[in-house]
This record gives structure tokens, sequence and C-alpha cells, in this order.
């Protein structure tokens, strides 16, 4: 038999199975644990041990790890020349939990129930894309289904998009591209036991209060060639305070060494330990998930219609005194591009104007009173009430006191917590100025900049990010082209000139991108880091 | 007969005793000062020659999450209790603005909760049994109503040009008086049934005046030692409804507010954490060693301490 | 003459309020012997309670400051440590309070209190001790006390609660009794029983007894030897047929002629016609017990009775039979539970009429502690009133009452606990005749008070009447006062008025049982009479 | 009694009922659209919202959804949630479509939680609390008076989250005594449910200990110049004896109807203690159900505190009544 393995030995992905994970988290692993309710980027931490899609995100270090990969499929999809046209084919020996095949109807039903009116949250992109389905009412109500979604025969799928997605791929690692047998479809109560066609099956699910997951006798890594699925049991707590948790992990003891998190970063507060404590600091994985800070306003609304305006706003800013206000060094750094540090998506770097560590409010104020504002402007600026994110008043007093000194006076307008989106991205609601974030769905420029600079994008009746209103023709023809292009190396480098190209007119003043430290466990293994989703990934992990 | 002595007892009396206590001076005088302090925050301000609002990047270390450079919180000439972490923000600066919101919101709300909560005790304890229904039941739903769901409503209600504190005083006030009406009520409903409540009643003194005269000065110790324990409660909620929106805007202060953001910090920077709370401390002793030296000054029966003065 | 169980030398008591001290017993010395008893007599407010007080070491942690020397079963008192001052209270030196009522904790039975207080001296278990307790209620004459020991100390009246601190008291068989106004509050007959009960006791353990009391004939008949106190100091002491026989001292001489004495024929006055109240067959039924239990305390049950314009009415009868209910009902403090009372023609059920006349009653209530707000000073107390109904309530006027009932105006500005039971009690009168009513209840309004003071309310009360066209309802146990006060007298026994009829007429020719038992009872002011008295009575009930 | 007990039941639902309005109108009122966050924020089209709306039975005008709640308390409700429908049982309090569970089950299931925080915290609380309360009248106006007070008074002053943390890092980091706190249900391992649970009573009892402490001493000081005491002493009652019935009992009458309303309002007040120690209880729920606009939870949750409080109320009532003789029920 084999010997004891100490917690020094090195990851051996073959054998590295057994013992049980511990997952400490403040929130249910998402609102809902429906596939077709969840909206996460690339399938989830979590979610993606319970369901396999068609593709997936490369289970890589760094960069490598930004890239697709197939999953129930054999590859990342079969595009037509423009990319309107995407086949898949499902690999052989799939099967869910209970030992029956999965087929490709099966991943139809679970796109379809996507659309129901009962099963709302996830995302929407499939809604905008495929043919005709815009008014589809889901399976419950239209059980005809999708036309726009073909099965030939058991094992294929095709899609039929209304225009030009290069990124289709990407999109196809959402959970809404797992596979849900309709025979065991509850509706929503189908969230209480998910069907598993990934590693491990739910053994037990306490809403809100814990999980606890086991392996699924019936996956293999044979059919699987990117999960490692190491434990054999993980269990879940919901409702943990963020600094117990990150405690716990610090401490260790017990069980507690075999824990890791999936929603909780280490905060400001709790970065000064790690200078007193090097075994600690082992112990943190440091990732991008790609996300920028931003001001936003109305380009189309004095005084922002006026780009000299626009542009003194930029000037003004202190972004070492935001990157503080965000957390310091370590969990921020300024931005001056909208498209964050990630080769995936594109980044290029420039600073049309540039503001220096602590912003220049002479030349800002000069193009003020070039603009004619010469004793300064006042504008109200909203921010969330709460610093749960980094929209809060920290950062909005930080904008305000480097805005002071440049003549801008700024009045600061606290928005509850739960109605801030909706207030911001409801043109009829939208304030002045607001600060914002926005985080990428996938690694690529596409969902990135689309919904924020398309000008097609705005939306009047709400759920509008493009708070800018910003509309340039040869901005939206650039989209449409690169939407085309279905080599992501290729759109990479188109989505950087395009940022570019926006930024010039300064349709919003970028602030800071962010970064992510989270502690693991001290007998957690091969806890690595991907540039998709900026922590480590639990398929992959070890507690053995 | 000897030569009377005209003048009233009341207040002379009264503040006679209360001087007499030590402690009670004591808990006035520190009262005092933080009053004082919120009075002439912005001229202490000036005086240290720095604001509540400036950022101060290079006195915080960026790297290590913004705690203040420097030891004790980056205590300094300039900065005489440190400064925020991550912001460099001035602290004293900002205590001595939030002792001006933080006061004035609780002391208010305070006000408010033992008027309302002493007229509904009074009124359902000396009442009839209808309204002794009506009104306790009125005090359980106040009691049972979530403030944040109440706040959060108010917040498209009222107009933004709504004065913040007053908002604050009212709302805390408006919805935090259950306690004391019950306590009142209760002290009420067992002064009532003394023989001076009948010799008023037999003067013909109606309810209002048997409320006034006979059972208020009643009800005083219970509801004086009630209320000072609220002062502090309310400078918590005050960062509470802060939190959700109602409250005052940044970049103004509030102690309350100050400690809830500093509580993560406990670990790296001490002082972000001690010094609202000290604060919040002081006020809380200030104000009980001064509700208890009002509570023995007004309770003729309690002896004197200083018994060999005489 | 056998050693001395209590021995006080120089005692003086003083207490320190705002600004001033109040010297209650200025250089005081007496000596008790063992098995021997010593009266305690004197004016309201002249330091007896004081002194009785500081014979149990009561005034330890208060605001008084005791100086001098006690000496008590051979414990220094002033001087021994807490736990000797325990072991002696209760135990060896017991004492019954000046106000019952507020003696008793309102939130504990009756009987557990008794029980409470024996098991603190007595090894026993507490069946046995509760057997004890009801055997000692018994014995002070509380009627059934088998159920009544589980009684809270309000459902009880007055008297009945003096008479279950004496049952405590009797409970531990102390060495010394010391007995403040032990009787104020009872009736002539059961106050009889409990001075004979004590006698007996005395006789059978040979216990000592200091008596506190102004009641020159509840001393005479009781006591061995007379102190006689005024202004805080000893006037007169010595063997009580001595000291009341033959006085020596102005003030004693004094005292000894204000006492009402029952035989006295009064100056009758005619009374006029038209009843100013009817009651008309009124009851009135308490509900007590705890939630679940309840039981029905029939308190007032059927009376009928016209209260003359003009006259004075004395009710009289036992402790316990109603007279401070019916006296509650009448001034419409209480609802009858049936019934309809009238007063001046007007129905007081009706809030209007009620409101119409409502200073026109008045009432001077038993409990002078309760009845004045602690918290309030006494000045504010009696302006009340007057300022509710809009009259003058200057301080001058309120000075004047303070001086009418016979207290130094100068302290207006105290509080009730700083005054004696007797001053409290005056407060009260001041208090209810400062609106100048119509109809004035008096429920006990001299029990506290020595006779010169008595006498002077009695003055006050009667100048009153024929001044102001006033009313008297007068409730009180003393027969003599009655006499001396009332024109008509109702005797009321176990809620019902037994008897009722012109004073003379009643006193003289008593018809009913009760009535004849009453007169019987009353204590006489010759302790050679009181003895032979005592001893009939022995002979009537074996 | 009968009439008592009447009265009392009727009084509490009229006081149910109007609450449940008003949260229904003040939900009506507050600036978050539930069907918004149920709907997602990116790129939720109107028409989706819509159907949204129309599936959580939100597009009905106030009145009537109110109607159906009421009609749903008396009477059970069905709820779709796609191919089934579900029947919610009478009295429903409406079915939470976050959580997928009719809320009276979701409460239930929490209610054990708070319900075992309270109660060990409030016997913590109140034995304290009271116990430092009436050492302190007696010692009144000496050093440990002073000092006893400012200490029980630094329980106000320091956040219930720096209390918990520090309790946590003293216990279970440094001294290791036990491991992290979680949920151990009673029924489950009674040892391991008091084990769990003692860092947080102790934390909780901390912060509501003070107005205890001032209250009973407040109350004691009071009672004590009282002359039933003068009695018990009179009669050699050793001081324990005087101070721990007579005095005590006086002192605490106020205490009852505080306690009844803490007790009552520490279910939904102790989220900090839950989320610190990671207790899944009715107090994060209620943060939750805010934060996520789920208006069925909200009503059930201040329906649930109001029927407490109603409860606890009553109780006070009687027991006060039982306490104090003099005070009638009614
Ligand atoms: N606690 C106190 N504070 C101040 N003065 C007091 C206090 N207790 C008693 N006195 C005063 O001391 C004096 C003596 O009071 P004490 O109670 O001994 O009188 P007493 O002889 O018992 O009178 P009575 O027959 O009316 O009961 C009175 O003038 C009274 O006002
Ligand atoms: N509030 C009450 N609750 C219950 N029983 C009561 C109450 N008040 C009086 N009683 C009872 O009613 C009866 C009559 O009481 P009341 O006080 O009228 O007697 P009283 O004639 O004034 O006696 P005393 O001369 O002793 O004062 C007593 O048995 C008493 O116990
Ligand atoms: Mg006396
Ligand atoms: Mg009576
Ligand atoms: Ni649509």
């Amino acid at each position: 038999g084999g010997g004891a393995q100490s917690a020094s030995t090195a990851f051996d992905a073959n054998n590295c199975q057994g013992g049980t994970l511990d997952v400490l988290n403040q929130d249910d692993a998402a609102s809902h644990l429906d596939p077709a309710r969840l909206y996460t980027s690339g399938g989830g931490n979590i979610p993606s041990l319970l369901f396999r899609t068609l593709t997936t995100r490369t289970r890589k270090a760094g960069a490598d790890g930004a890239k697709v990969a197939p999953d129930l499929a054999t590859d990342t999809g079969e595009p037509n020349a423009d990319a309107t046209v995407w086949t898949y084919h499902l690999r052989d020996g799939l099967k869910f939990e209970d030992g029956t095949a999965i087929t490709a109807q099966d991943v139809k039903y679970g796109i379809e129930r996507g659309f129901a009116a009962e099963l709302p949250g996830g995302a929407p992109y499939l809604h905008d894309w495929l043919v005709g389905a815009q008014n589809y009412p889901g399976p419950y109500k239209d059980p005809n289904g999708i036309a726009a979604i073909e099965t030939p025969d058991a094992k294929t799928i095709v899609f039929h998009l209304n225009s030009p997605h290069g990124d289709f791929p990407y999109l196809a690692t959402a959970t809404q591209f797992a596979p849900v047998p309709k025979a065991q479809d509850k509706g929503a109560d189908y969230e209480k036991h998910p069907i598993s066609s990934g590693p491990y099956k739910i053994e037990s699910y306490d809403k809100g209060k814990s999980m606890v997951l086991v392996r699924n006798t019936n996956w293999s890594r044979a059919v699987d060639p990117n999960r490692l699925a190491c434990p054999d049991r993980i269990e879940a707590t919901y409702g943990l305070d963020p600094a117990v948790i990150n405690q716990r992990l610090t401490t260790g003891t017990g069980k507690d060494g075999d824990a890791v998190t999936t929603d909780t970063d280490l905060g400001p507060s709790e970065l000064a330990q790690l200078d007193n404590n090097p075994d600690l600091a082992k112990r943190v994985a440091k990732g991008g998930f790609p996300y920028t800070y931003y001001i936003a306003f109305d380009n189309t609304k004095a005084p922002f219609n006026d780009i000299r305006v626009r542009q003194a706003l930029s000037y003004a800013i202190d972004r070492t005194s935001v990157v503080n206000a965000a957390g310091g060094s370590s969990l921020a750094y300024p931005a001056t591009t909208f498209l964050p540090d990630n080769k995936n998506m594109g980044y290029q770097a420039f600073d049309f104007f540039p503001a220096g560590k602590n912003g220049d409010p002479a030349k800002a104020k000069q193009l003020l009173a070039e603009a004619g504002f010469s004793n300064g402007i006042t504008i109200t600026l909203a921010h969330r009430s709460a610093d749960f994110n980094q929209d809060g008043p920290k950062v909005a007093t930080a904008v305000q006191d480097a805005f002071q000194k440049a003549g801008i006076t700024v009045k600061l307008q606290s928005i509850d917590s739960d109605s801030y989106t909706t207030t911001v991205s409801n043109p009829a609601t939208q304030p002045q100025a607001s600060v914002e974030g926005w985080g990428a769905d996938w690694p690529s420029g596409g969902p990135f900049i689309i919904p924020i600079f398309d000008g097609r994008q705005y939306l009047a009746g709400g759920g509008n990010f493009n708070t800018a209103h910003f509309n340039d023709p040869k901005v939206n023809a650039d989209i449409d082209a690169i939407n085309k292009i279905t080599d992501p190396d290729q759109a990479a480098q188109r989505w950087g000139q395009v940022d570019s190209e926006i930024m010039k007119q300064a349709p919003l003043v970028p602030l800071f991108h962010t970064t992510q430290l989270r502690l693991y466990g001290k007998n957690v293994k091969n806890a690595f880091v991907s540039d998709w989703t900026g922590v480590y990934d639990l398929s992959q992990v070890s507690v053995k | 007969m000897t030569a009377p002595s005209e003048a009233r007892p009341g207040f002379r009396v009264f503040a006679g005793r209360f001087r007499t206590d030590r402690a009670a001076v004591f808990g006035a005088v520190v009262a005092g000062l933080l009053v004082l302090l919120a009075v002439f925050a912005p001229v202490l301000t000036a005086i240290e020659g720095q604001d509540i609002a400036s950022f101060h990047s290079d006195l915080v270390d960026s790297a290590r999450g913004g705690v203040p450079l420097g030891p004790l919180g980056g205590i300094s000439g300039q900065h005489w209790l440190g400064v925020e972490p991550q912001t460099g923000r001035d602290l004293f600066a900002r205590i001595a603005q939030g002792a001006q919101i933080s006061l004035l919101v609780a002391v208010c709300a305070t006000v408010v909760q033992v008027f309302l909560g002493v007229t509904v005790g009074l009124a359902a304890g000396l009442g009839s049994k209808l309204v002794d229904t009506v009104l306790t039941r009125l005090a359980d739903i106040a009691l049972a109503f979530p403030v944040i769901i109440f706040s959060l409503a108010l917040l498209t209600i009222v107009p933004d040009a709504f004065p913040r504190p007053l908002l604050l005083a009212l709302v805390i006030g408006v919805l935090g008086w259950g306690g004391t009406a019950r306590i009142s009520r209760a002290q009420t409903l067992s002064l009532r049934t003394r023989d001076f409540v009948a010799a008023a009643r037999l003067s013909g003194a109606g309810g209002f005046r048997i409320a006034r005269r006979e059972i208020l000065p009643g009800l005083a110790a219970p509801v004086i030692t009630y209320a000072a324990l609220l002062l502090p409660t309310n400078v918590i909620t005050e960062a509470a409804l802060s939190f959700v929106g109602v409250g005052v805007r940044p970049p103004t202060s509030s102690w309350g507010q100050m400690l809830s953001t500093a509580t993560t910090w406990f670990r790296s920077d001490v002082m972000y954490v001690l010094i609202p709370a000290v604060m919040v401390f002081l006020t809380v002793l200030s104000f009980t060693l001064v509700g208890e030296g009002v509570r023995v000054a007004l309770d003729p029966r309690t002896t004197r301490l200083t018994r060999k003065a005489g | 003459m056998s050693e001395s169980v209590v021995s006080v030398r120089d005692l003086v008591i003083d207490f320190h309020t705002e600004g001033d001290t109040v010297r209650a017993v200025d250089g005081l010395s007496f000596d008790l012997a063992a098995g021997r008893a010593l009266g305690i007599v004197g004016e309201s407010g002249s330091g007896k309670s004081a002194t009785a007080l500081s014979l149990l070491g009561l005034h330890r942690g208060g605001n008084a400051d005791v100086t001098g020397s006690i000496d008590v079963l051979g414990t220094d008192v002033l001087a021994a440590s807490n736990e000797q001052v325990r072991q002696l209270r209760g135990n060896r030196i017991a004492m019954v309070f000046q106000d019952p009522l507020s003696a008793l904790d309102p939130f504990f039975k009756v009987g557990d209190q008794i029980v409470e207080a024996y098991r603190a001296h007595n090894k026993v278990d507490r069946r046995a001790a509760r057997k004890r307790a009801i055997e000692v209620l018994d014995r002070v004459g509380i009627p059934d006390a088998a159920r009544r020991v589980d009684a809270y100390p309000h459902e009880f009246s007055g008297g009945m609660r003096q008479r279950a601190l004496i049952a405590m008291a009797l409970a531990l068989s102390p060495e010394v009794l010391v007995a403040d106004e032990p009787t104020t509050a009872l009736d002539v007959t059961v106050q009889a029983q409990i001075l004979d009960l004590i006698h007996d006791l005395r006789a059978e353990t040979g216990m000592a007894l200091i008596l506190v009391t102004h009641d020159l004939a509840v001393a005479a008949g009781n006591v061995d030897d007379v102190l006689v106190m005024q202004r805080g100091k000893a006037v007169e002491h010595g063997p009580a047929a001595d000291v009341l026989g033959a006085p020596s001292a102005v003030y004693t001489r004094e005292l000894v002629a204000a006492v009402p004495r029952l035989e006295q024929p009064r100056e009758s006055k005619v009374v006029g016609g038209e009843p100013l109240v009817r009651v008309d067959d009124v009851h009135q039924v308490f509900t007590v017990g705890s939630f679940l239990n309840r039981t029905k305390v029939h308190a007032v049950e059927g009376v009928t009775l016209d209260v003359l314009r003009g006259e004075a009415l004395g009710i009289v009868g036992e402790s316990g039979s109603g007279k401070t209910t019916l006296a509650r009902m009448i001034v419409r403090l209480l609802r009858p539970t049936s019934g309809r009372i009238r007063f001046d023609g007007r129905d007081l059920a009706d809030d209007r009429a009620l409101r119409e006349v409502r200073r026109e009653l008045q009432m001077v209530f038993q409990d002078p502690v309760s009845s004045l707000n602690p918290r309030r000073t006494i000045g504010e107390s009696i302006a009340d009133p007057l300022r509710v109904q809009g009259e003058d309530a200057s301080r001058q006027r309120v000075r004047e009452l303070l001086a009418l009932v016979g207290l130094d105006p100068d302290r207006i500005d105290r509080y009730p606990h700083e005054f004696s039971g007797g001053q409290r009690q005056r407060i009260g009168i001041a208090r209810a005749i400062g609106l100048r009513p119509r109809l004035l209840v008096c429920d006990e309004p001299v029990s506290a008070l020595d006779v010169s003071t008595q006498a002077q309310i009695i003055r006050l009360l009667a100048s009153l009447r024929s001044e102001f066209d006033l009313t008297l309802i007068f409730v009180a146990h003393d027969l003599a006062v009655v006499r001396q006060v009332s024109d008509r007298v109702a005797v009321m026994s176990k809620g019902a008025v037994v008897e009722l009829g012109e004073t003379d007429a009643l006193y003289d020719n008593p018809t009913h049982p009760y009535t004849k038992s009453l007169l019987a009872a009353v204590p006489v002011l010759d302790p050679e009479l009181a003895r032979q008295r005592r001893l009939e009575r022995g002979l009537l009930t074996p | 009694m009968l009439g008592y007990a009447v009265r009392r039941v009727s009084g509490a639902v009229a006081v149910l009922l109007i609450m449940s309005a008003v949260v229904y109108v003040l939900f009506f009122l507050m600036p978050a659209n539930p069907a918004q966050l149920v709907c997602g924020i990116k790129a939720c089209t109107p028409d989706r919202l819509a159907l949204i709306s129309h599936s959580l039975g939100l597009d009905e005008p106030l009145y009537l959804q109110y109607w159906h709640f009421l009609v749903g308390l008396f009477a059970g409700r069905d709820y779709s949630t796609g191919p089934s429908i579900v029947h919610c049982a009478a009295p429903c309090l409406g079915y939470s479509f976050q959580y997928t569970e009719p809320v009276l089950q979701i409460i239930g299931e929490r209610l054990p939680v708070s319900g075992s925080l309270v109660i060990g915290a409030a016997i913590l609380w109140l034995s304290l609390g009271i116990g430092i309360g009436v050492l302190s009248a007696l010692r009144r106006g000496r050093w440990l008076d002073h000092v006893v007070n400012a200490i029980v008074l630094g329980g106000l002053a320091v956040p219930i989250f720096i209390t918990g943390l520090m309790a946590l890092m003293i216990v279970c980091v440094w001294l290791q005594w036990m491991p992290f706190p979680t949920w151990v249900p009673f029924d489950e391992d009674p040892v391991l449910w008091a084990q769990n649970l003692v860092l947080p009573w102790i934390v909780l009892a901390l912060t509501t200990m003070p107005v205890y402490v001032r209250m009973s001493r407040a109350g004691m000081l009071e009672t004590l110049a009282e002359d039933h005491i003068r009695t018990a002493r009179a009669y050699g009652l050793p001081e324990r004896q005087v101070i721990g019935r007579h005095a005590l009992r006086g002192a605490l009458s106020p205490l009852i109807t505080l306690a009844a309303l803490d007790i009552a309002g520490i279910l939904t007040s102790s989220v900090l203690t839950e989320t610190v120690f990671g207790l899944p209880g009715l107090g994060q729920m209620t943060v939750q159900a805010v934060r996520n606009v789920d208006l069925p939870v909200v009503v059930g949750l201040v329906l649930l505190i109001g029927f407490v409080i109603v409860v606890c109320n009553t109780i006070a009532d009687l027991l006060y009544a039982a306490v104090d003789k003099r005070v009638s029920v009614q």
C-alpha cells in the first residue's frame, strides 16, 4: 500500500485523489445553483464541479488559462465562414450522475430553460444572439423549443446566430450550456438537487447554509481531460464573515488546513499580516480577474459634451489616492486604458491624458477655462452606499478630493447598494456622474467593450451600460468586423486598437484595475490562478 | 417663628445635590468637553491645520493595504490623532467633526425617543383599557419594525434637500421609542395604585396633570437610566443608517460610521479602532454618570454621601 | 431590680438633610429591666420612632448620626458588627413598625414573610414554619388564618397588616419587643386583643417590652414605666401610675388633660335635615388570587345609609370590616360593584356629574406613607389641589395650611420621608382641607397622633365644620374620639352596617352585641382599672 | 381569563396585519426592484423584466398583492415554479423565489439557530447583568461600582464585531481551546451545540448586558430605600436574603419588560454575531432578504418578530402581574 503522505510532498496529478476539501464562503455558491440561473464567468468554481458545458476554460495558470478548451464537446466549436453557425459534437461515454447518457437534446433543453421567466438570472447573450429566440418563453410555456438550435442526432448540436460572433466558444463555457435531463426538471426546485454531469454530485444542500459534494461515480478523468477532481469530498459552509474566513485560513487549525474559499479575497486591512508572516505569504494566490473601475457620465449632456471638460476630468484625477482608496497597490493598479492588463483581451498600454501619479490640476483647470468654465464646475457624483466593491464612498471621496484641487466641486450622492446598478443603468434615473465598475464575462475584448461603447447597445428603457451614450460609427463598424473573427489572438489585437480609439475621446475616466489576493489552507496544493478567473480552481486543487 | 427661607427648592436643591456627587460632576465635565469638541470642531481643526476631506497618499503604505506610516497610526505634530488607513485623512479632524454629527443626532434622537416613549407609556398606563391596548400594540409594532426597511423606503420619499442629521434623529427617534414606552408603562401601572394618585384624582386633577405631577417624577429613575444607554445605541444606529444611504454623506464623518469602517482594521491599525471607540465610550460613560447623578439628585430619599459635611 | 436588657445613655440622633440637621433625639437615657415594660409617649415628631429604631441599629447606612451608647442584651448596638446586629434582630429584639402598610414587602405573601423571618433564626423546615405562621396569625386575630396566610399585603386591610407584623414578631418570641404604635390602625376590640396577647406573652416568656404610643390609655394599661418625650428629650420618666396619675411636668399634665374620655357626652349639635350623600345598597367585591386561581372578597355587602348635610358621621368597626372601602366608594375613588351613591342629588356613577362635584369630595387617607408622593415636597403636594382648582396656591397659603394642622411652616420644602408618621398624617389633612370641600372623609385621621395633636386636629375639624358648610365622615377605631367628633355613628362589621344612630344614644345604649363588645374594649387611663378590665375580658373569652 | 386571552389574541392579529400591510407599502416605496434583481443586471430587457414581474406577481396593484397574501395566510396558495405548481398550505406566509421554498419553512429551519443563540445569551446577560448591577448598587459610590460600570459600559462602545473577532482570536487562535465554532443542532449533539455557542453567547451577552447592569442597579437603589426592606432587616434576615429576595424582586420587575423586548428583538439584531460566528440564523437571513428585496421572506420575518414580540410582551405582562400582585393583568 501507499505510504503516508506528508504535506510537503510535491503535487502529483496522478496521485492526488483523496481527502476532504473544506470551502469557507460568505455567500451561497451563487444565489442559485440552477445552471439556467447562474451567471458565472467560465462556468464558475463550484458550479463547474457539477456542470460540464460544451466548452470550458483551460485549467492552466496565467495567460494560458484564459483560453477556451473543449469540455462536453470534442472541440471548441466549428464555425461557418462568417461565424454565424456553430456546430458541436459530444464526446463518447458522457453520463449524468444517475448513469443515463448525456445527449445533445439535454444540452439544448438546458439552454432553453434559461429562457424561462421562472428561471431568471442567467447571462443574456443567447437571448440576443440566437435567431428568432428573442421572444421564446422557455420550455414550460413553449415545449417546441428554439428552432435556432438544432440537434440532428444525439451527439450533434448546431447553433444559428443572427450575427457573427467569433466569441461563441467563450460563451459556450457558461452554465446555460450544461445538459439538463428534461425528465428530472423540477422548474425552480431543480436547484435543490441539480443533476450532475461533472466529477461531483450533491450529497446534501442546505441553501444559504451548507453543501456537501461527493464523487460522481459516473464521471471519470477518461471522459474529462480538464478537471482533476482530487478531493473525495467537498464540504462547503456558507454565511461566514470574510474576516473570519481569512483568519481561519491563516490559522489553519484542524480541518481548516484543508480549506479554501471561493468568494473571499484578502482585504486591505489584512495585508499587513502577510509581511510579518512569510509562510502565510506563500499561501496567497494572486490573480487578476479582468475588471476596470471608472467614472461614468453622459457625453451628450453638458458639461460633458465638451471634450475639454472630459479631458480635464481625466487630468484632474489623482490615481494614487484612488488606488489607495481601493486597497493600495497590492489590490489595484492605476488605469489609463479601459481594457485591463490582460494579454487575451488585447491590452495595449497608453495614457492619453497623463495625469502623473497625483493628477495634474493645473492642466485640468486650463482645459476647463478653455471650455468656458474658468470658475470651475460643480458635478454630482453617485456612488454605492457601501464599500462592498470599489465603487463605494472611499473611492468617491478620493475622486472628490482630487477634483477639488482642479476647481471641480463634487457633490456626492450615496445610492443604496441594492438599487445602485439599477439606478445608474437606467438613463431615466442615471445620475450626472457615477463611479462604476465593469468586469468581463470571458477574457476577450468583446464583452468588455461592446456593452459599454457600442452605440447600438444604448438601452433607453434600462439595463443600459453605455452610460456615456457613446455612439461612434467607426467604433461600431470595428466591433462588427471583430465579431466575425474566430481567432482569439487576432481578435485581441484588434480590440486593443479599438480601446485606444475610444479612449482618445475621453468618454469616461478610467480609475484603476483590481487584482485579487486569496488565501488557501496550509495543506492545499496546486492552487494556481489563471488570467480568466483570477482565483484558484477547485477542480485542480488537492488536499492530499 | 424663624425667618422663612422663601427660595423655592427645585433647581437650586437639585444642583446642590448634583454638585456633591463627584462621579456625576466628572461625567458632566467630560460630557461638556465632548460638546465643546463638537462645537469648536472647525476651530480646533483649523488650529491643527487639517481638514476632514484631504487625502494624504504619502502618509500611508500603499503596498500594505494603506496602513498609516509611522507608529501609532501615524500620530504626529501635524496629525494629532494620526491618519485614516487607505486615505490618509486626518483623524483628529474627522473625530472632531464626527462629534458634531454623532452627538447631535444621538442626543436629539434620544430626546425624541424618551419624549414619545414616556408620553405613550404614561398614556397607556393611565388610560382606559382600550387606550392601553391600542398604545401597547402600537409600541409592539414600533419595536418589531426593521429599521433598515423603513429607512430604505424613506430614501425615496424624503427629498435630498432635507437636512440629514435632522432626518437621522427623526428616524431613529420615531422608530426607537418602544422600549421607553414599555418601561414607562410598567412603572406607571405600579405607581397608579398608590394613594397619592388617588389623592390627586380627588383634587380633580385630570389625567394629564396626574401624569405630569405624580407619575412622571417616579418614572425618572428607570427612564433616565435607560436613556443614558439609548444614547450610545443611537450613535451606532446612525452608522447603520448612513450605511444604507439615509445617513450623512461622505466625506462628512460620524463616530458610528468611523467605528464601523474601522472594525476590520483592529489588528493592523489599532488606533483607528481605538479612537472612535474611546470617544463612544467616553460618551456612554459621561452620560451614564450624569444620568446617575441626575437620578440620585432627583430622588429625595437617597441618602447623601456627604453626611459629615453638615 | 433585675439586670437591664436595654440600656440607653445620652442618645443623640441627628438627621442630615440638605443644608441642615434635625436633632430628633437629644440626650436620652433610660434602662429597661428584663420582663418589664416601658411606655414611650409624647407628641408627634418628638423622636419616639427614632429612638425605637436606634435600638435595633436600623439607622445604619442611613442619613442619621447616632451617638451615645445603646446596649441591648449585652451587645453594644452602635459598635457591633453587622453580623452581630443581625443575630440580635428579630430573634432577641424584635420590632413592630409604625407604618404597617408599607412595612410589608408587597411582592411576597404575608405568610411567607413570617416564615422567612422565623426560619432566619430557627432551623425548621418550611412546613413547620408555615404552621407557626398560621398559628401566630390566628393568635393576632386574623380570621381564617389558614387561608389568609397566602394573601398579599395589599389584600389586607390596614389593621390586618399591622396584626401581621405583630404576628411576625410574636413568631420569633424575642426577649425584647419594641412596638412602635402597634395598634394605631386597630379597632378597640382587636387592640385589646393584641395588647392582651402581648401581656400574656410577657407573662409566659418574660419578654421585655418597649411600647411607643401616643395613646396614654394604651400605655396606662400595658406598661410599668412611662417615659414622656418632647422635642427629643425626656420630660418625665417614672412608674406609669405616677406619671399618668400625678404628672409633675407641665407637658405631661397637658397631655393627660387632653385625653378624650369615652364617658364624656358631647355638646350636641343639631343635625340639619336633608341628606347630602345617599348610599344605596352598595357592594364591593374584590377579585384576588393569582391569574388562574381567583377568589372573591366581599369587602362591603349591601350598605345603605344617608349622610346628612352638615353632620359628622362616625364610622367605627373592626379592622377589615370595609370602612376604608366604603369611604373610598363614597368619594368615588372606587366604583361600587353594585348599588348607587348620590351626592347632592347627583349620581356619582355619572362621570360628568362627578366632575362637577369632584372638589367637594375630599379624603384623608389611612396610610400616610403611600398617600404622599415621595418625590415631591410636601409644599407641592398641598399646593397642587389648590392649583388644580384655580385657587390661591401661593406659598403663603400653603404655610398657613401647614400651621393650621400644627406643622412648622418652614418645613414646606421637605420631602415626606423626613416626617414622622403623625406629621405625614397632618400633611394629608392640610391637603384635603385646602379645597374647603363640602364632604370630607377622614380615614383614621388621628390614629397616629398624640393626644394633644389629636385634640388640635379635632378642634380644627370642628372649626372647619362650623366655619364652612362641611359634612364629615370620620372613620376611626378610637371610640372616644369618635364620640367627641360625631353627631351620628355607624358601626360596621363584616362589610355591613350593624348599627347606626345618634352618638350619645348609641354609646349609652348599644343594641348590637358587636357594639357592646367594642365599647367594653376601650382602654382606660387608670392603670388599675385597665388591669381589672383585662381580667374581665380574660374571663369573658376562655 | 378567557376575555383576556381573546383580547390579547385579537390584538396580536391586528398588530400582525398592520405590520404586514406597512411592510407591503414600504416595499412598494423602496427604490430597489425585486424583479430587476432577479432578472440580473446586465442587459435585462424590459419585456423580460415584465415577464419576471408577472411571474413574481409584482405586476399586480399593491392592494391585490396584499390581498393575495392575506388569502394565502388563511387559505393557502399555489405558486408556479416552472413545470410544477408548489402548494403552500395555510398559514402561508408566502413563497420565496430566492430560496425556492415556502417562507414558513425557511424560517422554521433557521429559528432553532437564533433561538439557541438568544436563549443562551439571555441567560448569561440576565444573570451577569443583574448580578453585577446588584453588586454595584450595594457598593454604590465606591471604586468597585465605578470600575465595574466603566468596564461594562465598554461593551456598548466596542462594536460586537470586534469583540467577536477578538474572542475568536483569543480562544481559537492563541489558546486553541476549541476549533472555530460551527452550528451543531441541539438534537444532534447537545455538548457540541453548547460548546460551539459559548463564544457567541458571551459576546452577545457582553453588548446587551450594560443596560441590565444599569437598570438593575437603579432599581435596586430604588427599592433599598423602601420601608419593607427595613422590616426585613429588623427581623434579622441575612443580608443575602434581604438583597437577594426582597430588594431584588422589586428591582427586577421593570427588567421583565426589558428582557421581553430584548429577547424578541435580538432574533434579528444578532446579525453581526451570527456572521462573525458563522451561525445560519434569522439575523443573517434578514440581511440577505433585505438585500435581495425578497419581499415574502421580509414580510414573514416581520410577522415572526411581531409575533414573538407580542408573545414575549404578553408573557412579560403576566409575569409582571405575577411578581407585583398590585398590578392586575388588565
Ligand atoms: N429620615 C429622616 N430625615 C430627616 N428627618 C427625619 C427623618 N426621620 C425622622 N425625622 C425627623 O425627626 C423627628 C423625630 O421623628 P420620629 O419619627 O422619631 O417621631 P415620632 O416621635 O415617632 O413621631 P410620631 O408619633 O408622629 O410617629 C421628626 O421631626 C422628623 O421629622
Ligand atoms: N385591593 C384589594 N384587593 C383585595 N382585597 C381587598 C382590597 N382592599 C381591601 N380588601 C379586603 O377588603 C376587606 C375590607 O378592607 P378595608 O380596607 O375596607 O377594611 P377597613 O375596615 O378599612 O379595615 P382597617 O380598619 O383595618 O383599615 C378586607 O378583608 C381586605 O382584605
Ligand atoms: Mg413615630
Ligand atoms: Mg381601613
Ligand atoms: Ni426579449
